[in-house]
């Protein structure tokens, strides 16, 4: 192996030194094969020393060094910047950590602490003298995005992506953009006419010349990979259109439980969902189901938490979260509508979370009674003549039975995903449990997917009031605009590579891959697999995957990862 | 050298940094333990375990990222398949398949690796050396 | 990018918790330029500090220290840690920021980060990553995995001791270390200030303890017998100094004019800087007045010969019974001259009969009896006339030397006495007596031997210029006090006379000098000591010995003297931030008093020269150092700086302020807890083992800061936690109606992790209604319950104590009997609410910015526009705008960033 | 069982004076702080929550809101600011007009115009009498017996007496009926729950337990103790009260009329202080009906003074004219306030104490006597 390589050895000020000779790690390093430059310094990290090590690098014309300071999440940076000052490839720098991993944890022994030492920086002089020069990739993207749904999220990211020159296409398969949120006649929290602000959206989506709407048109198929999609729309009069976009975000939004016949006694003229006693109330159609002095029992968690409101009910088993405070802000609006109503409200538990808790103390205020039900004996619905006996055990009362003669149930339906196995099958998202759209991770990517470049906004990710769908609209649209903005992005190279020679073809790389970017090709006569190095994230968990080890991971290749082994074993490098 | 001879692999982003902070808390664990770290545990190929076996390393242990991992959502899964196979191996070789470990690591697991590197190196030992 | 000289930005984003890192992020990826500040020594908020996170139970610090990372490497991004925003000025469509760097007093840049300096500090201080659970010390890395991990030290300026202190000796510094047990160390700190800690240690006023806080308390800390017992210790192990010579030796010769402290401290600094110094001392011995003035049972001679060498040992040449009486020709044979000649001239009453025998002066009776030639006074009455320390120095030593009777005459009243209460108090006691409002009219002799003294009595006049009211004497109220022995002790001043040609001098005979550099009228001759202030404190004339060599050697090595380079102290603390002072109650220390100093018994006393004070054994030394409140936190001990290997430290380090311009601005500053000793009757404060949920989480973190979950009281395992729900939330009567939206969650989390760490205990969580409402909560939740988790629903309405530190927790059970329920826990968890961090909000053009009823930044529409507010071009992310979980912040922030980008960008089309 | 719920309850007890009743969210911090409900029944919460229901059955046999002496603990304490203490005060209110078959109680409660329509009424029922029954009007001197005469008076006394006794007894009755329900009561536990009654009759001894109101007892038993002291004489005693003899001062006659004049003047002011001031939690609240109690005993006393003043001072007609006022102050005070009005809580509360009691023997009796029957 012919190779020039520098090592560098830091004493850390003695934080190193005191417990690791390195004199004598200096000294069992510098007559390794292929090191041509073995120094101790006092501070590797300090600015003279980094200048000695471009002086080195320049004048040995070393084509690689190993650095044996403390923890690489300290100065990898400082170093690959030192290598790309002197010229060398940022990636043929080796860092070893003696410090963290070496010398503070072996104090009371410098022997082996000085001879584990040597053994790591040999295996790290044996990685450096087998490192290549890596290129950070550049994907080119393409300034437009399309978003799958015109509701209040889809019109939303739309606007903002538009604001930041990105040109948008919304796709909405309904004929009527808007979705559930524009039949919100009031909504909470401030009270704020969905049709209003999803009309005012619309025409500001209308009067942008940036983006497009596509009523009554569906995704039919995808290509392509983040930066560069080609997806094919099926539009209303049946022809189809293929746009290019850099990224998608899907807005799909929700539906609201549809609880099975007779479940709460649903299906009798006097047993309404939620959304449409919303509507009743603020649709301007009158009430002609209430007059003064009637009651209307509202019963929560209905197809949520689980609740089983009769034999056939399927009921999510998560928490449809906006419902608690869009019952109680139903509340405040029928006592507003109808002060001599009384509203008799069975609830699980109430998560009029955050701010909404003031929504839930007016609702109160207005007079509300709240009657906590158990959740594995919901209340029961009987219809009786003209009005609904609905009977329920009150926890609050130790779990005494109470009767209420209503005029109406509202069923406080929750949030169940809508039926998007089309949409699912061209972008290949995962859904989880719930049926919902299912994010990277919560916290660190809580819009991405595992399919680079499509992102999850809005209630198809999980149920959100309108407030959260727009935030996480707008967090979708953040991440599209740091994808496309620039007009390409970087990332690292350490991407996985297929020896087509060895490669064939069995599909197990494709299968560990949860970023789809193994795909199957023909070359030279057989199938063999390929990486799309713009969506590999250099994880390897395909490299052990290749029965015929076929794959490499660069920065971490076999022969380099076995040359590290007998380096350390006691080899040489 | 002092005590068994354990190679591990760490994870760049999660374990890697739980060892570095056992050092940096001054935990003691063997200084025959050497650490060479990866991007994550799920691209380990088995044959370099068996590599390092028959090199002289009395046992291998696998740092893994557990469900924290940030490249896999099912990382554990595939790291135990990997270390499935691993083992396999190491049985039709005649090693012994408890010369392989495999635990997750947080990065401020500091002392679940000092306790695993300490019970790894007793269990190694009692086992004898290799060769 | 600069603009108009200050750099430019695209958005400034304050605070780098999750929002702000995650806000900072995107804007960088978008290719927006960013500056993140953050008023924290490191990134990464609350979250960090977390064990691990619902409802993954992912490790928040595995989740964190990436993006911690990535803030610090994004190229796009310029992070200031530790740094805070004092303004924001609209201007020109954007901000002006001015943002105060504090100073770290450790250099980022050669900071390894090893922890050395934290080891050696011996400053304790809560540790508030640990939310108090633990203590780290002044200077600290703030945790494991912070970003920069580079160390701070936490200075909030001078303490009072040393800040009072003429010659700045590290009072607080060498209190810290006898505290920590390092007596050597202490020792030669002090050497770095002055070199005569013996003579300091017996004869110093300690005008430091006069200023210490906790003489607010109990009564100050007794520093000078603290620094006795150092230097006892340290000369008993070290008769002759440890401190070898310079490294290098210098060829520029300095003379010194005078033995006493002035020129003696001088001589030392000198020396340890290399030059070569000669003392020419007039009288037969070295010391001056320490010898000549201070009587040995204040000052034992050993202990001022042991001093004496600390300067003899570097080299330094005393050469005794030589009076300099030219500068001029001194100058022909040396490079600069320190003159410090004292003040020994007595001043005379000018009466009738003061040259009688048997009338002397104070500076002739102390030399030589201390010496032995002055004749006992076998039983005969001595008259002292005089009101200074001089004066009772005097009247105690002719007692010792066979006095019979000691009277000392003073023309005002006892309380106007110059010298100090307890030296009088000590004359007092050991038999002297007081005649106050009198004065010598003169002096009657039988030949010329003074037999008595006319005295006549003094009443206040009419107020002099200085306000101060002068006596008269009445008329006619003569009267004789017989004397066998008049000592005169009524002042001295300086005898510059021999040099009044050469060297400015004033009317009192004091020589005029620059007061900063301490020069005179000729250059290169100096001056300090008595000969320059009048008569003096000791510490005082050490303080201009320090100070002239410091100058002395500038001007020799530069040629010039540069005022501006004398070491210069930050001012101290405010009184609010010292512990157990002002408004804040808590952290009180417990009380204790001074250590009580044992003197040997008066009757023995008056027998002999003796020295009257008894040492501090070890454990009283200890025992008083610790009671030290640390009033600047840093003690400025110097002993991080001695053991940082990359030599960081930098007390010299201060404050500086940036401006910025940038085109916009995002808060996302974030929560505070709620207080909870603000609910009373839950009992926060009061018993340990009611702790906060923050606690709690750091106690279940990996980093914790005990080795497992232990309750505070007794550090034994907690067996039967119980959690109480909206402590400090959904609650009018700590006017705080809404809902945290955090605690449930976290609490059924740590409830979930604690059957992990403690799998026997029990776990209770008392509760109004389960609020998991986010994505694979309520499965959490039902989790929870599966795991044997019990959940009660009833709001705590008190907690108690019981025995053995336990706690009863009192409630209705809402939902079982409706009966009160009496439960006992070992430890209970107050799940603590959020309220918005309002450290900035009181910054000019952040003062501006509309918030809510509890003063969470309010969004203009918080449907459509999401961390809009009021305020053109300024964002609020996060927790900053109302509680969130860090799902809902991560999103937050992520809208935030959208609304910035497109911000950024319609604004730039309406300007192209 | 299923109870039926009734909205109207609600409103009804709103109407009395409840009127944050609905802000309770049932967390149970009133009853945990309650120190009168650490042992045995608690309350507040359960009842609120009730009243919120509208479960009018359970609440008519719920002795609870008659053991609250509203210290006002529970309202401090209130996270919602819902004034517990206040709703209590209220469903006894309620409960008073839910007990009274007559229907008056509800109308005083309810209704101002009633209320003092009421009082007037009975004021005017005095002023007629005297009108037409009145005797002689003797001016040389003052003769209140022959104006006056003290068995007629007398007489009327113990008819209103009769008349007060009767409705109220009738409607503890009704209260006991549904209290103590349909299961069988052992006839002995209600002669052995007797001394139950009487004690806290005369004492009201729970209140003492009840927060920090020991001054309050104190005050308010010394108020009870004189009203009712001046009661018996007036009904039983009233010839040896009512006399044209002016006895000398240390007469007992006259200083037991100083003392209770004393303490219905006083009392009385320093409770309307506290209400007008607010100062404490049981003050805070005030109901119109609480305001007519202390002016009408007040006025009771004053009149009362005016007359022995009037009297003492030889003036006749002011004294009859007084005396004419004073009876007609009187009036409203039996007729009304003492069978209908607030006063029935001093019945009531120690009633609702037997009634506790009579069950607790009747229980133990019946687990005593199990051995034999089984």
């Amino acid at each position: 192996m012919e190779g020039k390589v520098g090592v560098f050895i830091c004493h850390c000020g003695g934080n190193i030194s005191d417990y690791v000779d390195v004199e004598k790690v200096k000294e069992a390093i510098s007559g390794l094969p292929g090191v041509v430059v073995s120094t101790t310094t006092m501070f590797a990290c300090s600015d003279a020393a980094q200048q000695e090590i471009i002086d080195s690098i320049e004048d040995e014309g070393l084509d690689g060094i190993v650095v044996a300071s403390c923890s690489p999440k300290l100065h990898l940076h400082t170093f690959r910047g030192v290598a790309a000052r002197a010229g060398l490839n940022p990636y043929r720098y080796v860092h070893v950590n003696i410090r963290e991993q070496c010398s503070w944890a072996h104090r009371k022994d410098r022997d082996a602490a000085t001879e584990k030492a040597v053994a790591l920086i040999r295996a790290g002089v044996a990685r450096a003298l087998r490192s290549e020069s890596l290129e950070r990739f550049r994907v080119e993207t393409r300034p437009s995005v399309l978003v799958v749904g015109a509701g209040i999220s889809g019109l939303r990211s739309a606007l903002a992506l538009s604001e930041m020159g990105l040109s948008v296409t919304i796709v909405e398969r309904e004929e009527e953009p808007g979705g559930f949120f524009r039949k919100v006649r009031n909504a909470y929290p401030g009270g704020l006419d969905g049709r209003e602000v999803v009309d005012s959206l619309l025409s500001e989506v209308a009067a942008r010349e940036n983006i497009t709407l596509f009523t009554g048109a569906q995704v039919v198929e995808k290509k392509g990979t983040v930066g560069d999609f080609q997806v094919k729309i099926r539009v209303s009069d049946g022809s189809t259109v293929t746009l290019l976009v850099g990224a998608v975000l899907l807005a799909t939004g929700f539906e609201p439980y549809e609880p099975a016949p007779g479940e709460f006694g649903f299906g009798h003229p006097r047993v309404v969902r939620l959304p449409e006693f919303l509507e009743l109330l603020d649709g301007g159609r009158g009430m002609s189901l209430l007059k003064d002095g009637d009651t209307v029992a509202f019963i929560y968690c209905v197809g949520s938490r689980g609740t089983k409101g009769c034999e056939e009910a399927r009921p999510g088993d998560y928490c449809s979260r906006y419902c608690c405070g869009a019952a109680v802000h139903t509340a405040c609006r029928l006592a507003e509508v109808f002060p001599g109503v009384s509203q008799y409200h069975l609830f699980r538990d109430m998560r009029t979370y955050g701010k909404l808790e003031a929504l839930y103390e007016e609702a109160s205020r207005e007079g509300a009674v709240f009657l906590r039900f158990p959740g594995d004996s919901p209340p029961a619905v009987v219809p009786d003549g003209e009005r609904l006996l609905v009977r329920s055990k009150d926890t609050l009362l130790g779990g005494e039975e109470v009767e209420i003669a209503a005029d109406l149930v509202v069923l406080v339906t929750g949030m169940v995903p809508r039926e998007n196995s089309g949409l699912v099958e061209v972008f290949k998202v995962p859904v989880g449990r719930d049926g919902f759209f299912n994010e990277v991770h919560p916290k660190l990517r809580p819009v991405e997917t595992v399919i680079d470049g499509v992102f999850i906004v809005g209630a198809g990710q999980g149920p959100k009031t309108a407030q959260e769908a727009v935030a996480s609209a707008l967090a979708g649209s953040a991440k599209c605009a740091s994808l496309l903005l620039k007009g390409y992005v970087e990332l690292e190279p350490f991407v996985a590579e297929v020896d087509r020679d060895l490669c064939e073809w069995c599909g197990e790389c494709e299968k560990v891959c949860p970023y789809g970017a193994i795909r199957q090709v023909h070359c030279e006569g057989k199938e063999v697999a390929e990486i799309v190095p713009a969506l590999c994230k250099g994880g390897g968990s395909c490299v052990p995957a290749c029965p015929k080890g076929a794959i490499d991971l660069a920065g971490f290749r076999d022969s380099q990862i076995r040359a590290m082994i007998d380096a350390l074993a006691g080899g040489g490098a | 050298m002092r005590g068994p001879r354990i190679l591990v692999f760490s994870t760049i982003n999660i374990s890697d940094p739980g060892i570095d902070l056992a050092g940096a808390s001054h935990m003691e664990y063997p200084a025959s333990v050497e650490v060479i770290p990866l991007p994550c545990s799920s691209g380990i190929r088995p044959s370099w375990i068996i590599h390092a076996l028959k090199r002289g390393f009395d046992g291998v242990f696998i740092a893994a990222d557990g469900g924290d991992c940030a490249y896999h959502p099912d990382c554990t899964t595939l790291t135990g398949k990997v270390v499935e196979r691993a083992q396999e191996m190491m049985r039709e070789e005649g090693i012994d398949p408890g010369r392989l470990k495999m635990a997750a690591i947080c990065s401020v697991c500091a002392e679940a690796f000092v306790s695993h590197m300490k019970k790894f190196s007793r269990y190694l030992e009692k086992a004898g050396g290799r060769e | 990018m600069k603009r108009n000289g200050s750099p430019a930005y695209d958005v400034a984003i304050v605070g780098a918790g999750i929002a702000g890192m995650e806000s900072a992020l995107t804007l960088g990826d978008m290719g927006f330029r960013v500056l993140l500040v953050e008023k924290e020594p490191s990134v990464g908020g609350k979250m960090i500090l977390l064990s691990k996170v619902f409802p993954t139970l992912d490790c928040a610090s595995c989740i964190s220290t990436p993006k911690m990372a990535a803030v610090a490497h994004h190229p796009m991004v310029d992070l200031l840690t530790w740094s805070e925003v004092e303004d924001v000025r609209k201007e020109d469509g954007g901000f002006v920021l001015r943002v105060r760097k504090k100073s770290r007093f450790v250099d980022e840049k050669s900071c390894t980060g090893c922890g050395d300096c934290e080891k050696a500090c011996p400053v304790p201080i809560p540790d508030r990553f640990n939310f108090d659970l633990a203590a780290h010390r002044a200077v600290h890395i703030p945790f494991p995995q912070a970003v920069p991990k580079k160390a701070v030290l936490i200075r909030e300026g001078t303490s009072p001791c040393i800040f009072e202190c003429p010659a700045g000796v590290k009072a607080h510094g060498y209190i810290a270390l006898i505290r920590a047990g390092k007596y050597e160390e202490a020792f030669r700190l002090h050497m770095e200030d002055a070199p005569l800690p013996g003579v300091l240690s017996r004869a110093c006023y300690a005008p430091c303890e006069g200023e210490c806080s906790r003489k607010e308390l109990e009564g100050p800390l007794r520093i000078r017998m603290l620094k006795r017992f150092m230097v006892d210790r340290y000369y008993e192990s070290h008769p002759e100094p440890e401190e070898e010579g310079p490294e290098k030796r210098r060829e520029e010769r300095v003379a010194v004019v005078g033995s006493g402290p002035a020129g003696l401290t001088a001589a030392y600094y000198l020396a340890r800087e290399g030059f070569q110094v000669t003392i020419f001392e007039a009288r037969e011995k070295a010391g001056g007045m320490l010898r000549y003035g201070i009587p040995p049972y204040r000052l034992p001679r050993e202990v001022l010969e042991r001093d004496l060498k600390n300067i003899t040992s570097l080299g330094v040449s005393i050469r005794t019974g030589e009076r300099v009486e030219s500068l001029t020709q001194l100058k022909e044979s040396f490079d600069a001259v320190f003159l410090a000649a004292g003040a020994w001239e007595p001043v005379r009453p000018g009466i009738e009969g003061e040259g009688m025998d048997g009338v002397v002066d104070a500076m002739t009776f102390l030399p030589r009896v201390f010496e032995g030639k002055f004749p006992r006074l076998n039983g005969g009455k001595v008259v002292v006339i005089g009101g200074g320390n001089v004066a009772i120095d005097s009247a105690r030593t002719a007692l010792r030397y066979g006095a019979g009777k000691v009277e000392i005459l003073y023309r005002r009243g006892r309380e106007e006495m110059p010298a100090h209460d307890w030296e009088v108090d000590a004359a007092l006691v050991e038999g002297v007596s007081l005649v106050e409002w009198r004065a010598p009219a003169r002096f009657i002799g039988k030949g010329n031997r003074v037999v008595g003294v006319e005295a006549v009595k003094m009443e206040p006049g009419p107020p002099d210029e200085s306000g101060r009211r002068r006596p008269v004497p009445v008329p006619g109220s003569e009267e004789v006090i017989p004397a066998d022995l008049v000592i005169l002790a009524i002042g001295l001043k300086p005898s510059t006379s021999p040099f009044a040609g050469e060297i400015e001098v004033n009317p009192d005979g004091t020589v005029r000098v620059d007061p900063t550099t301490m020069e005179t009228s000729m250059p290169g001759v100096f001056a300090g000591g008595d000969a320059v202030t009048g008569p003096s404190m000791i510490i005082q004339a050490v303080a201009q010995g320090r100070k002239a060599a410091f100058f002395i050697a500038q001007r020799l090595i530069e040629g010039k003297v540069d005022p501006a380079k004398w070491r210069e102290f930050l001012p101290p603390p405010e009184r609010g931030k010292i512990p157990g002072l002002g408004e804040n109650g808590r952290g009180r220390p417990d009380r204790v008093p001074p250590v009580a100093v044992r003197e040997i018994p008066t009757e023995k006393r008056v027998l002999s020269m003796d020295e009257v004070e008894e040492p501090l054994t070890e454990d009283e030394a200890v025992g008083e150092a610790s009671r030290c409140l640390d009033c600047a936190v840093c003690s400025l001990c110097g002993e991080c700086s001695r053991v940082c290997p990359s030599g960081a430290i930098d007390y010299s380090m201060r404050d500086s302020a940036e401006t910025y311009h940038v085109k916009s601005l995002v808060l996302s500053t974030g929560f505070r807890l709620f207080d909870p000793s603000l609910k009373e009757q839950y009992g926060f404060g009061k018993y340990p083992n009611v702790i906060t949920s923050m606690q709690m989480d750091r106690l279940l973190a990996p980093t914790r800061p005990s080795p497992g979950v232990v309750r505070p009281s007794d550090g034994k395992a907690p067996e039967n936690i119980a959690f109480i729900l909206c402590a400090g939330s959904r609650d009018r009567t700590v006017s705080n109606p809404f809902c945290s939206r955090v605690c449930c969650m976290y609490s059924v989390k740590q409830a979930q992790l604690l059957l992990g760490a403690l799998p026997l205990a029990e776990v209770t969580v008392y509760y109004m209604d389960i609020r998991a409402f986010g994505k694979g909560y309520e499965e959490f939740f039902q989790q929870a319950k599966g795991m044997g988790i019990s959940f009660v629903r009833g709001r705590v309405a008190k907690v108690e104590e019981g025995p053995d530190g336990n706690l009863i927790v009192v409630y209705e059970d809402t939902e079982g009997t409706g009966r009160v329920v009496r439960a006992e826990h070992d430890l209970v968890v107050l799940s603590v609410g959020i309220l918005p961090d309002l450290s900035i909000a009181g910054v000019p053009g952040v003062r501006e910015i509309e918030r809510d009823e509890l003063l969470f930044v309010r969004e203009k529409s918080e449907v459509v526009n999401p961390g809009a507010t009021n305020l053109e071009g300024v964002f609020v992310a996060g927790t900053a705008s109302g509680p969130r979980d860090i799902p809902d912040t991560v999103l937050h922030a992520g809208a935030v960033s959208a609304q910035v980008g497109a911000y950024l960008l319609r604004r730039k089309e309406v300007r192209s | 069982m299923t109870s039926r719920v009734d909205p109207k309850v609600k409103e009804e007890v709103q109407r009395f004076g409840a009127r944050d009743l609905s802000l309770c969210f049932n967390c149970g911090t009133c009853t945990a702080t309650c120190p009168l409900s650490a042992e045995g029944p608690s309350f507040p919460r359960k009842i609120i929550h009730l009243l919120q229901v509208g479960l009018r059955e359970e609440l008519l046999s719920s002795p609870e809101p008659w053991l609250c002496y509203y210290c006002g603990e529970c309202s401090t304490s209130c996270p919602r600011e819902a004034n517990p203490g206040e709703t209590m005060m209220s469903a006894r209110r309620w409960l008073i007009a839910s007990y009274d078959c007559t229907g008056i109680s509800r109308k005083i409660y309810t209704s101002r115009v009633w209320e003092w329509g009421l009082i007037a009424a009975a004021s005017l029922l005095v002023v007629l009498l005297f009108a037409i029954f009145h005797g002689p009007i003797v001016t040389d001197r003052v003769a209140l017996n022959t104006f006056a005469p003290v068995e007629w008076i007398s007489l009327a006394d113990h008819v209103a007496a009769l008349f007060a006794l009767s409705i109220l007894g009738t409607n503890a009755l009704r209260m006991a009926r549904s209290i103590l329900g349909k299961n069988g009561v052992s006839p002995l536990a209600f002669v052995r729950a007797l001394p139950v009654f009487f004690v806290n009759l005369f004492t009201q001894k729970r209140w003492k337990e009840c927060g920090e109101s020991q001054r309050e007892w104190i005050l308010h038993l010394l108020l009870v103790a004189s009203y009712v002291g001046m009661m018996v004489i007036i009904i039983f005693f009233l010839s040896w009260f009512q006399t044209d003899e002016i006895h000398p001062f240390f007469h007992p006659q006259r200083l037991v009329g100083y003392a209770i004049a004393a303490i219905m003047m006083v009392v009385p002011i320093l409770f309307m202080r506290g209400r007008v001031r607010r100062d404490k939690e049981i003050h805070r609240f005030s109901h119109p009906t609480d305001w007519t109690f202390l002016i009408l005993l007040f006025l009771i006393a004053l009149t009362g003074i005016l007359v022995h003043v009037f009297r003492i001072s030889g003036m006749p007609e002011a004294t009859y004219a007084a005396y004419v006022i004073h009876l007609a102050v009187d009036a409203p005070w039996v007729l009304v306030i003492v069978p209908f009005g607030k006063w029935t809580h001093i019945v009531y509360r120690p009633f609702a104490l037997y009634l506790l009691a009579v069950k607790e023997y009747s229980l133990r009796e019946a687990v005593e006597g199990q051995p034999e029957t089984a």
